[in-house]
């Protein structure tokens, strides 16, 4: 079952490299960003998961002998990797809409006044 | 109470980042509160050196006090060994006096409030890096500091470059960083721990499997991307070159070295792929990439801050080769020219931050003759350009000599000539470094001054005190080497190697001992140090000559020397006997032959720094795939 | 007493006043087997000391477009250096600092008084001094990938015996030579010093070499505004970096020749750096023109690293 | 996007209503984030949504009228020194940094029985719904139609996070 997850996020960061690598509108550049952090907290959170484990969180009363829960912390990493990845694309596209004011262009290929 | 000194003194910084936010408003506030900050955070680290570097404490501290349980590492931890401490000061110290510099520099733009916020985070950033023990921590701050990198680049949006430099270090950066996240959970789903000293004990136990390969693949990649190696070097040419001045001093000082500081880590502590000869070729073949193409680029640039950013580059390029020699000499090397690297590019940084600030532009063809208006700028330009040259005796050349002396020992141990070539390529590359200073110095201050710089005025003392304080360090550590090798380089080489007790003080005692078995490949390399040279003998030696050769000369021409100020033709510069007309020898007309013969590579150079973001992002992915598929077939 | 004889090894030997006086001489030297070879009479050898003794009797004029205090100062600290470079190379079995010298030491003092003229010229703010400042970077990019080679060869040669497999110590390349005979006699070592040969004219920017300096060209280039003391003492320096190159080619490859006797070895080794000077300045000088700026940079880097390199690689297989 | 400036009765009614709603609700999920899942961050969040509401319902002059954007972001800074504040008690306590004191008071379970842990909680809380919400203002800021209605300080954007 976690297969899937593993070809999903692998499929994910190779769709996110090629629209980085490929695509000149700086806005789906950005897009292939946030679809790369996709697939890193889809592989994160599939290396935490146990199956059949409960969430990891109890009180006393519920535990019962025999009981495992998937671990939490790749769950807390997932979390704090969504918060940085909401911030990237935030600033990215504060800096793209600032981009286009002074290109007037979202192309990156006339995007280069700095080169050589 | 010394245990509590890593996390204060980082805390400092992003309290201090904040309290700016409420009261940065004023300006005596705002400076009040930078200064408490970042004087505190170097205090702090400087009270440390005394246990850590001279006594050999290693502090290990867990956030909340979650001790490890049963072997396992549940807790956040910080920890602290001469490596760690080593790094920290450097950061602090390059903070603290960038931060002096900007009080006086920062007033010509808007808001400086949320420019010392920025700059405190990024500072805090970095010091969390090198201090956490905890390589998920490390990304988060690797995070927080690039984000304070990226919007302090874009910060001068007057400067028509700052926002496409902006987004072109957002985009490959947060490559980088995805790099570093996704070798970090493959780390955590083999070890299930995020601690350093855990990570380390457990992959030595577990040995090196193939997803563990792909992993030290990516972390080193990642980290690489932080130190700007080859691939991603434009961008920081870029950044370095429309950020603030006192910005580029971290960016090129301090952000960079948390690449080193990562690659480091991973490689000598958390895989150990160091004592593979195929891994230590790998690095040396990178740095040398870097330090050879990084120069001849800042050879043919024409705005003094990117020049400077290219140099950047290849300096670390140095670092890189060196450390990837991995003889105790060759770290040392690496570790010194860390040092140096910091203090004579922020003491360049700021020279050409003080240049802006007095003329507005950094453009080498509009600038001209102001060391007769700026002489004190100019002289701490020199003193920076000729340490980065590594001219005696200034501190660049001691690192320099014992990166030579590594590399052409390990050609004489491996019986391998190709090292001998990585002593060619560093000469050769330190070389091209003295004549791209000799183009700015020929450009920006000497030669004839435009007449639009008449007016130009020195720079205020606020801002030039700290270039002198650096100038000095540049000296000091030039000439007193012995001091520095002891009280700070040998520790943090014999941490780099010997890392068992970093283990054992965060793990437990014995902790090392079970896991590591006995074959730790690395700890078994050599200490020997070039000690056979004292460049404080013969400093002393060449300021006897010098003042010797002075003193008589100045008596031979008493009685003279007032003729200047008599308006007279023979003062004019010689022209052949035509009329003197305005004609600057600078930029790019210089080192004609040189490009003449390199014409055909340096414009492959040029048209690959394409400057479309596509292009380096590809190469990003390129030069990952190659790490890979290296690691893959030699690890 | 150390102090003493500290200021003895710096002012008078093999300091200041001896490399001095036979830096002059060895010029004084050269200018005059050079008329011999044009068939003319040329001046006396004392020419060079005369010349010196003059210039320091001269106004020194410091243009208004210069950086005064670069402009001034720039020389001596050249000069400086230079002096200290002889302290570091053996001559005869003296060597004033032994245990710090050093190749790379050398190598990295010969670029301080080039750099000196660079940025004094500079600092003069004439636009000949930019061209020649241009060139003369130039000419230490040429010379300066052979040079490594050359000593990086020849610290492998000397470094074979000791127990790290190399050495950048001119001691100990000294001790080898002493042990072994001069490593001239070494075949791997010929196309090395060949190399070297090429080297010294460029280093000490001599004639076909001399592209910084090109009179006809750019007026002395980097020396064009100056006059007085300070040109004197950049003619000093000239005439010393002369006698400190053949030095060290002394040092590298003809060192350890002993009799016994220290005043003849001074002698001997005083002899073979005249005859270098001939060999590699006084003859190329006579039989050569100028070089344009990228043909001596395209032969420095290809035809004498060249021969460096083959040199390097046949040290490196043991030959 | 230019046209949510003058929206329907339907979108200003609906949003009436669900302000105090996501608010109470965002605020329930901030204090109760040490002791049930959510926290800080999730409750922060939802009330920051506020602003888009506002700005749905009464476009970017509705939502600057009401909300200062010098306080969130002041109020950011604020939260942010209350974290390292609270999570330096336990260095005067005599523990490690970040280390949770003032515990054990009433029953688990309670809001009070987790010591600092909830002060962190709540200043976290603090911190993203003012940081979030000064983001959506000035994102909402450079979506505004009319130059002269843009924030002051909307260029600065970039240096938020």
């Amino acid at each position: 079952m976690m297969l899937v997850n593993y070809i999903g996020a692998v499929l994910l960061l190779a769709t996110g490299f090629y629209v980085m690598m490929t695509k000149e509108n700086i806005i789906k550049i950005v897009i292939g960003m946030g679809i790369i952090d996709y697939g890193l907290n889809l592989i994160i959170v599939s290396i935490g998961f146990n199956e059949g484990g409960t969430a990891p969180i109890f009180t006393m009363s519920e535990l019962k002998p025999g009981m495992y829960f998937v671990d939490p912390v790749p769950q807390a990493l997932t979390l704090t990797s969504i918060v940085i990845g909401a911030c990237v694309t935030a600033m990215a596209l504060t800096l793209c809409i600032k981009l286009y004011e002074e290109y007037g262009t979202l192309n990156s290929s006339h995007i280069r006044r700095l080169r050589g | 109470m010394i245990q509590h000194f890593p996390i204060l003194s980082i805390m400092v910084l992003f309290l201090g980042a904040f309290l700016v936010v409420l009261v940065g408003r004023s300006r005596i506030a705002r400076t009040a509160v930078v200064s408490a900050a970042v004087l505190t955070s170097f205090a702090l680290m400087v009270a440390l050196i005394k246990p850590v570097m001279i006594d050999g404490q290693i502090i290990s501290y867990w956030m909340g006090n979650w001790a490890p349980v049963s072997g396992y590492a549940i807790g956040i931890g910080i920890e602290v060994d001469a490596l760690s401490l080593f790094f920290g000061l450097l950061v602090s110290l390059a903070v603290m006096l960038s931060g002096f510099y900007s009080f006086k520099y920062i007033t010509q733009d808007d808001s400086p409030d949320l420019f010392f916020t920025l700059y405190l985070m990024l500072a805090g950033g970095v010091m969390g890096i090198v201090l956490s023990g905890d390589l998920f921590n490390i990304f988060v701050m690797l995070e927080v500091m690039t984000f304070a990198a990226v919007a302090l680049t874009a910060f001068r949006s007057w400067n028509p470059n700052a926002r496409e430099a902006a987004f072109k270090y957002l985009v490959v950066g947060s490559l980088g960083s995805t790099f570093v996240l996704l070798g970090t959970a493959l780390v955590y789903g083999q070890c299930h721990t995020l601690n350093l000293a855990q990570i380390s004990g457990l992959l030595s136990v577990n040995g090196i499997n193939p997803t563990m390969t792909f992993a030290f693949a990516l972390l080193f990649t990642g980290f690489g991307v932080k130190a700007f190696m080859t691939p991603f070097h434009p961008i920081a040419a870029d950044a370095h070159a429309a950020a603030p001045s006192s910005v580029s001093v971290l960016i090129s000082g301090v952000f960079t070295k948390t690449g080193v500081y990562g690659i480091i880590r991973v490689s000598y502590f958390l895989f150990k792929s160091m004592g593979m000869s195929s891994m230590q070729t790998g690095l040396v073949f990178i740095g040398c990439v870097s330090m050879f193409v990084c120069v001849t680029m800042a050879l043919n640039q024409h705005d003094f801050k990117r020049l400077l950013a290219f140099h950047s580059i290849s300096q670390i390029g140095y670092i890189l080769t060196s450390l990837g020699l991995c003889s105790a000499i060759g770290i040392a090397g690496g570790l010194y020219h860390a040092i140096n690297h910091t203090l004579f590019k922020g003491l360049l940084f700021l020279t050409a931050g003080a240049v802006l600030y007095a003329t507005g532009t950094t453009k080498l063809e509009k600038l001209g003759g102001l060391a007769r208006r700026m002489p004190q700028t100019a002289a701490l330009f020199m003193v920076g350009a000729f340490s980065i040259s590594g001219i005696p005796p200034f501190n660049g050349f001691v690192s320099k000599w014992m990166i030579y002396q590594a590399a052409y020992e390990k050609a004489a141990e491996t019986g391998s000539i190709g090292y001998a070539f990585v002593t060619v390529i560093a000469v050769v590359t330190s070389v091209l470094t003295l004549a791209s200073f000799v183009k700015v110095g020929q450009s920006v201050f000497f030669g004839e001054l435009p007449v639009e710089l008449e007016n130009v005025k020195e720079t205020p003392l606020s801002m030039r005190i700290p270039m002198w304080i650096m100038a000095a360090l540049c000296l000091l550590t030039g000439v007193l080497p012995g001091l520095m090798q002891q009280y700070i380089i040998n520790p943090a080489v014999r941490a780099t190697l010997d890392y068992k007790g970093y283990i054992d003080a965060m793990m437990g005692e014995g902790y090392a001992a079970a896991h590591l078995a006995d074959t730790v490949p690395l700890a078994e390399a050599k200490y020997t140090f070039a000690g056979a040279w004292d460049p404080a003998f013969w400093l002393v030696l060449f300021v006897i000559v010098l003042l010797g050769v002075t003193v008589a000369m100045m008596i031979g021409k008493s009685g003279r020397g007032a003729a200047t100020a008599i308006a007279d033709d023979k003062h004019d510069t010689f022209f052949g006997g035509e009329k003197n007309t305005f004609s600057q020898v600078g930029g790019g007309d210089l080192f004609w032959g040189f490009k003449y013969n390199f014409r055909r590579y340096l414009n492959v150079m040029g048209n690959a720094h394409s400057g479309v973001v596509n292009d380096y992002v590809t190469w990003g992915v390129i030069d990952l795939a190659l790490i890979i598929v290296y690691c893959f077939i030699f690890m | 007493m150390k102090l003493l004889m500290n200021l003895v090894y710096i002012l008078i030997f093999p300091g200041l006043l001896f490399s001095s006086v036979f830096g002059l001489w060895l010029a004084g030297i050269d200018r005059k087997i050079l008329a011999r070879m044009q068939k003319r009479v040329g001046p006396p050898v004392m020419q060079p000391t005369y010349d010196f003794f003059k210039l320091m009797g001269k106004e020194t004029i410091i243009p208004d477009n210069a950086a005064r205090s670069t402009f001034l100062l720039a020389p001596y600290i050249g000069l400086a250096s230079l002096i200290v470079t002889v302290l570091f190379i053996p001559i005869a079995g003296i060597q004033a600092f032994g245990g710090v010298a050093d190749i790379v030491v050398i190598l990295y003092l010969l670029t301080i008084p080039s750099l000196a003229i660079m940025f004094g010229g500079s600092a003069s703010g004439s636009p000949f001094a930019g061209v020649g400042v241009s060139r003369t970077m130039v000419a230490i990019m040429s010379y300066e990938l052979p040079l490594i080679l050359i000593m990086l060869a020849v610290g492998r040669l000397a470094g074979r015996g000791f127990d790290m497999g190399i050495t950048f110590s001119l001691e100990k390349i000294a001790q080898y030579q002493a042990a072994n005979g001069p490593n001239l006699f070494c075949w791997s070592m010929i196309p090395a010093a060949v190399a070297m040969l090429f080297v010294i004219p460029c280093e000490v920017g001599a004639q076909p070499f001399d592209v910084g300096e090109a009179e006809t060209e750019i007026c002395e280039g980097p020396l064009v505004e100056y006059s007085g003391t300070p040109l004197a003492i950049f003619k000093l320096s000239h005439a010393i970096k002369m006698f400190v190159m053949t030095l060290l080619f002394t040092a590298l490859f003809l060192g350890g020749i002993s009799t016994g006797m220290l005043w003849l070895d001074v002698v001997i080794v005083l002899g073979i750096c005249a005859v270098v000077t001939l060999v590699c300045m006084t003859l190329a000088h006579a039989i050569t023109a100028r070089l344009k700026v990228e043909q001596m940079f395209r032969l420095f880097w290809t035809v004498i690293a060249g021969l460096a390199l083959l040199s390097l690689i046949l040290v490196w297989i043991g030959i | 996007m230019k046209n949510t400036d003058n929206s329907d009765l339907i979108v200003k009614c609906l949003a009436d209503k669900f302000l105090p709603l996501s608010l109470v609700l965002g605020l329930y999920v901030i204090l109760h984030g040490n002791i049930s899942p959510g926290g800080g961050f999730q409750g922060g969040v939802l009330v920051s949504s506020a602003v888009l509401l506002l700005y749905l319902a009464y476009g970017y002059k509705g939502a600057a009228a009401t909300i200062s954007g010098k306080i969130l972001h002041k109020g950011e800074a604020f939260g942010a020194i209350c974290y390292i504040v609270f999570a330096m008690l336990g260095i005067f306590y005599g523990f490690n940094f970040c280390r949770n004191v003032l515990f054990s008071r009433g029953e688990i379970g309670d809001i009070w029985s987790s010591g600092t842990i909830a002060l962190m909680n709540y200043a976290v809380g603090l911190k993203v719904l003012t940081g979030v919400g000064f983001l959506l203002m000035l994102v909402i800021g450079l979506l505004a139609a009319d130059p002269a209605e843009k924030a002051p300080d909307a260029s600065e954007g970039g240096e938020l996070k």
